[in-house]
């Protein structure tokens, strides 16, 4: 057992630190570093960027186009990209829809679907929520009706995160008969969001910001070829895909990355308590704070970094991604509240024109200030989504305390 | 020793409760904080005719002669309604600052205005470098005879988009952190060299920076004597955070009350969420912190009666723990809900919003923490 | 609403101090301040002292033997107690045993009972739990059945505390038939210590002190006159009386003086940083759990004032006593683990010799380090009597937010 | 980077977790802590045959050489058992001290019996007033040419009872505080001016207070160099730190997997504790608070093996956050059991009282979170 890298893994860092430092746009990185919102052509540029290098599909297997990195490679890469500000690639296609069609899509839906995910040619959504089904997926209530060659699809999805650039959709829809038992009646189906029928409107969150839609689909006719795999197999292909999305959950790198800076701006802030010369880094509560929250990040690093190892020799995540999805974002929240404390009485002014591209006018506030409480509005969202951390508690109290 | 609400009280709780049931529902609330000035000018007048522009200030003055108790009393209801209505800012901030430090001329011209609801007031404090520190004053007001010039940069100041007089804290003499050599001058909004830039707040108020370029204004400006502001500062900064800390408490009784009727409702997995034990315990939990808010509230504001409106100590005790509990309340509101209360639609995140404004208004729950064990 | 003391509620705290300066005995008052375990004789002494001026039973009603005083009287008496390091009365006979008798019993009961409580004369114990019924007092299993003018009791009470030293037990009996609903077959029953076939035996707790014990019934015969009130009536009675405990078991005043003695033992002891004039009271992490905990205090002895305030005026206490009940016992827990950590390595020498009475060795450590662990150990139990914190939790849920 | 156990760990983790499960059953482990010395000279002799003795110990001094890694395979297995034999107090403290800083005579003199598990040690650092700092040393050493003479007083040294030879940091030179001028020493117990109280300690294990009046010693007593020994002293400590951080992570498995247990088998109102939902949250938390401890104790063993076993950092990192997580397991053990748990009978107690002792030992959770924060 050692942590060391090796010379190859060393080697690989420079590669990518030098690979960052040349191609992530500067646009893109100020964006990120100030808390400007990306633009859909901000992520497809830069995702193109790492496609082009080989390097946008680190969780997909080498034969459809994936790295096929060692968890040390994974983590390294990760952490570079945290450390310059890039953005994380849009998750919907490369991360979710993706591992599911080259594992349970059959042959010419992969050939149709993958090259575009890897080109991001094709901006996906996902369509797994709705309005009265939130954590409890297995009962959800859109049905895909078999006509023929079709699916006749009508119901509604909700939390469709950024589903106003989107393509296609992912959906898990019903297709079973009332009396069938509830998870055994759900398929999973790819549709096309031009198809008439389909509505979306957005749904405004805490911060101001339409991130999430809900999508509406009105006799939408979906081809049969769309479903993935069989009919009434759609739920448990999803939780396969929960697991894969809870081991990418944790944000591990990001919030080393965030916390990071934090120090560095609470060392350049004045507490007001003598003038320049006394900084809020100087504060007794806010260092304990802050050195609890580096050594709680520390030690989900490694339990990341362990789980990391063990998918690599073959073993499937267990109780560990529900761990990383609890302690990751409980970390990620918690940063969030220090920011806004950081930002003090400029944590108030709700200027969100400032942070959005083409501002022009007079900024309030130092800069990371005016994003401080929209951010920590908006991303209580995080312990609730991706199967809530209630759902996760639950997991660890059924697969691992057999409770 | 006595727990009780004297009947005065009573009747001026009912009063406001009145209002906010039956004329402030959610809708309104909404329309006025997305309204161009922010809030009803319509409301202002009806506070106005209901006296409740007076409670703060002495019978001498004009006032009700309220006590910390008939604040937040008061306060608790305009919390439960999320009031947009800029009372803090009018007649807590700048009310306050004119009773204290203003002459009999000043009152008049200020004071008696206020409490007809027929002028706009702000008090302006706080800077970008002075954090919760009130000694941290760098806006500099130098006196010469007859005239004081101004300049300096005001941060998030309250009511600043819509005050028509604006209070401001300034140095006269010292250096940046004395207690000493901090003075109390009123400025008028639209004298020149006077620049805001108004904004909208996360909790869906108004506040603005102002900047001050050269404002030259008449000696007669200074409230009180020059370079003796900050125990008047001081002490109207923490009756403010006495009333937002009882506008915390009906913010957080709310919050509870419509997270448990929610998870009354609310089904997942074929069953209401109310009947999950572990989400019951975290709901009990947040009325425990709820009860333990209510309770150094009362604290605070019977001990400001009791010393004479100075209690910092008394009332860090309440802003740190209040602080507290509004943050796991309004954040437990937020999860017990789930996805909806992360839309702007529900009012439930409006609550949220608003409890976490206040507890970085007024000094953080970390700043009144080292106060308290400081003091 | 004001927090004023009256000139009479003034004299009276002079009086209550004056009182205990002149009356408190030196040893007990040592003993106390020492962490040296008082003995029955000590408890005994110094009831007989406060019954001779009047002051044993302050929650009882005047007509039999109580002190009538007002909430302001109670709270100033406690805190003075507390300030003195007076000891607290032995609850059992004085504020457990006695409310029931007064309340419930017959007029034979009152007479025959109550006299001796009040001067200390009769030691009580309290037979609620048993082996296998922790908080789930209405499954308890001891029978009393009646035979003729006699009750026959057999069973197993546990956690009977300081049970060595009593003379009288009151106990909790299944009189009903099996199929009678579980709590309306119990009944409230008093039982001579002496009787033949009752055994005890201790149970050692984990600062090694036997202040528990089991105590059995075998075929013990009891006066059915000493049943209080009706048969099967038992549950009722003991809610009302845990009801009353709860009022008594934030033990606020207590807190408040442990907590200011903890401060200045901090203020004399040395955090090793830098000699002698680095105090760990001046340590930022020390000085914020410490104030945290006095906001806590101080937020609870409001709710404790305002509960007393509503019971005067004829309320019942409500939700409230829950909360006293779990807050008290959590600051009272916290105060604990302060106290260890203000010992530090002298809280790991267990030299229980050294805090019990005739102690003549070389005692380790500063005075207060020996108990340290010890007591918070033992404390554990705090959070799990008298109705456990989750049993007060599930009242809250209930009976306040209708769950 | 590799997480896997190397086959020799693997070996010597099933070596040591078959001695705990087959041969310390909780009634054994009960009897010897309660026996007159408090440990099992029998299994001590075991301990040395096995080669346990000699596992932190250089190859070239005749030891196993093994890594931070090994010791923390070792003291997880331990923690489990709840050893009371003084396997810390010798082979990491006293082992340590002289590895490090004793010359090729001390190492045959004190190294090669311990490791035969023949000869008793400790090692003697804390003083009353020095509380978790190690460079406050006020037991002063006077060197006259051949001669050493000892005062002072070494307070709670663990073994100390048993120990035959103490080594002890003193001053030699300089102010209490200085980190110049620390040195080492070691003092026969039987030494004329050497007196020792000793005691049980709250864990169930040994320890003594040791008072030395005018000890006479030969200079060649002196460990390494005159008032250089800080160094030497931190990393001993260190060591210790993370070895106990490893035997609470054996613990708290334990103390989980015991209250899990129990939570399916005692019924309260007529169902199971493990069908409260309330209660398998908080076993839930528990189990994530074990997991992140078992995360943090292999990074610090991992930092320590790739630094050379200096890593004051990573260790306080591991020992802070260890030090949370054993209080809450211990704690919710104790209260998920209820009632029963509190009596001296059941082990889940007795896990409890070490996972506190731990806490405070080597540093407590606070001074290595602030340690954490300074460095």
């Amino acid at each position: 057992m050692n942590i060391d890298f090796s010379t190859e893994e060393l080697a690989f860092q420079q590669e990518v630190s030098a690979f960052l430092a040349a191609e992530l746009p500067g646009d893109i990185r100020d964006k990120a570093a100030n808390g400007i919102e990306l633009t859909k052509d901000d992520f497809v540029t830069w995702q193109k960027i790492l496609a082009k290098k080989g390097w946008v599909a680190t969780n997909w297997p080498v034969e459809f186009g994936g790295t096929g990195w060692t968890p040390a490679q994974k983590y390294i890469f990760d952490n570079e990209c945290a450390k310059f500000g890039a953005p994380e690639v849009m998750a919907f296609g490369l991360k979710m829809v993706a591992p599911i069609i080259y594992t349970y899509g059959n042959e010419e839906q992969k050939q149709r679907f993958l090259p575009d995910i890897l080109a991001s040619n094709v901006w996906w959504c996902q369509g797994y929520s709705e309005p009265n089904a939130g954590s409890d997926l297995a009962s959800l209530k859109t049905t895909a009706v078999r006509e023929g060659d079709e699916y006749v699809v009508n119901g509604t999805k909700t939390w469709t995160t950024l589903g106003q650039h989107a393509d296609w959709i992912f959906c898990l829809v019903r297709t079973g008969a009332a009396d069938v038992k509830n998870q055994n009646a759900i398929s999973f189906l790819l549709i096309n969001m031009k198809t008439p029928g389909i509505n979306i409107s957005p749904i405004y969150l805490l911060d101001g910001s339409p991130e999430v839609n809900e999508v509406h689909f009105d006799n939408v006719r979906v081809p049969a070829e769309n479903l993935i795999g069989e009919e009434g197999k759609g739920w448990t292909y999803a939780k396969v895909l929960l697991t894969h999305e809870r081991t990418n959950i944790a944000g591990v790198a990001k919030s080393k990355k965030r916390l990071q800076d934090l120090k560095e701006k609470a060392a350049q802030t004045s507490d007001g308590l003598s003038g320049a010369n006394s900084m809020l880094s100087d504060n007794a509560a806010w260092q304990q704070k802050i050195a609890e929250l580096e050594i709680e990040l520390l030690a989900l690093e490694y339990t990341e970094l362990k789980t990391l190892a063990d998918v690599s020799t073959g073993q499937a995540p267990g109780p560990e991604s529900s761990i990383l999805k609890i302690k990751g974002t409980e970390i990620q929240q918690a940063i969030d509240v220090l920011n806004v404390e950081l930002a003090g009485y400029y944590s108030l002014p709700f200027v969100r024109d400032q942070f959005l591209e083409g501002f022009d006018g007079v900024a309030i506030g130092p800069d990371q200030a005016a994003g401080s409480a929209p951010t920590y509005f908006n991303n209580r969202k995080a312990t609730i989504y991706g199967g809530s951390n209630e759902i996760q508690t639950n997991i660890i109290c059924k697969a691992v305390l057999g409770l | 020793m006595d727990f009780s609400y004297s009947e005065e009280q009573q009747m001026l709780q009912q009063s406001v409760s009145k209002f906010i049931s039956q004329d402030y529902d959610w809708d309104s609330r909404q329309a006025i904080s997305k309204s161009a000035t922010g809030f009803s000018a319509e409301n202002w007048q009806l506070f106005a005719e209901l006296g409740w522009l007076t409670i703060p200030f002495k019978e001498d003055d004009g006032g009700f002669g309220g006590s910390a108790v008939d604040l937040i009393v008061t306060m608790q209801e305009f919390g439960k309604g999320l009031l947009v209505e800029p009372f803090l800012a009018n007649t807590i901030l700048a009310g306050t600052i004119i009773s204290e430090a203003g002459s009999s001329e000043q009152k008049a011209a200020l004071l008696a205005p206020l409490m007809e609801g027929s002028l706009q007031l702000a008090f302006a404090y706080a800077e970008p470098q002075s954090r919760y520190h009130l000694a941290n004053v760098q806006c500099s007001a130098v006196i010469n005879g007859d005239e004081i010039v101004l300049n300096g940069h005001k941060s998030v100041v309250l009511n600043g988009a819509a005050a028509e007089k604006i209070l401001v804290s300034v140095r006269t003499s010292g250096e940046s952190c004395d207690r000493e050599g901090i003075s109390l001058i009123w400025v008028d909004a639209s004298a020149p060299g006077v620049r805001r830039e108004c904004y909208a707040s996360v909790d869906g108020q108004r506040a603005a920076d102002i900047w001050f370029d050269n404002v030259a204004l008449p000696a007669s400006n200074l409230l009180g004597n020059a370079g003796e502001a900050i125990d008047v500062i001081e002490m109207t900064i923490d009756k403010a955070a006495l009333a937002v800390c009882a506008e915390a408490v009906g913010a957080m009784e709310m919050s509870l009350m419509k997270t448990v009727e929610y998870s009354k409702i609310r089904k997942q997995f074929k069953v209401t969420l109310s009947t999950f034990q572990a989400l019951q315990h975290r709901m009990a939990n947040m009325f425990i912190e709820l009860a333990q808010a209510k309770s150094i509230l009362l604290m605070a504001a019977m001990e400001m009666d009791r010393l004479g409106g100075r209690a910092p100590k008394a009332l860090s005790a309440a802003k740190s723990r209040i602080g507290k509990a509004a943050r796991l309340v309004g954040e437990e509101s937020i999860q017990i809900h789930g996805g909806i209360a992360v839309t702007d639609e529900l009012d439930v995140g409006h609550y949220f919003k608003r409890l976490t404004a206040i507890q970085f208004s007024f000094g953080s729950t970390d700043h009144h923490t080292a106060r308290f064990a400081a003091s």
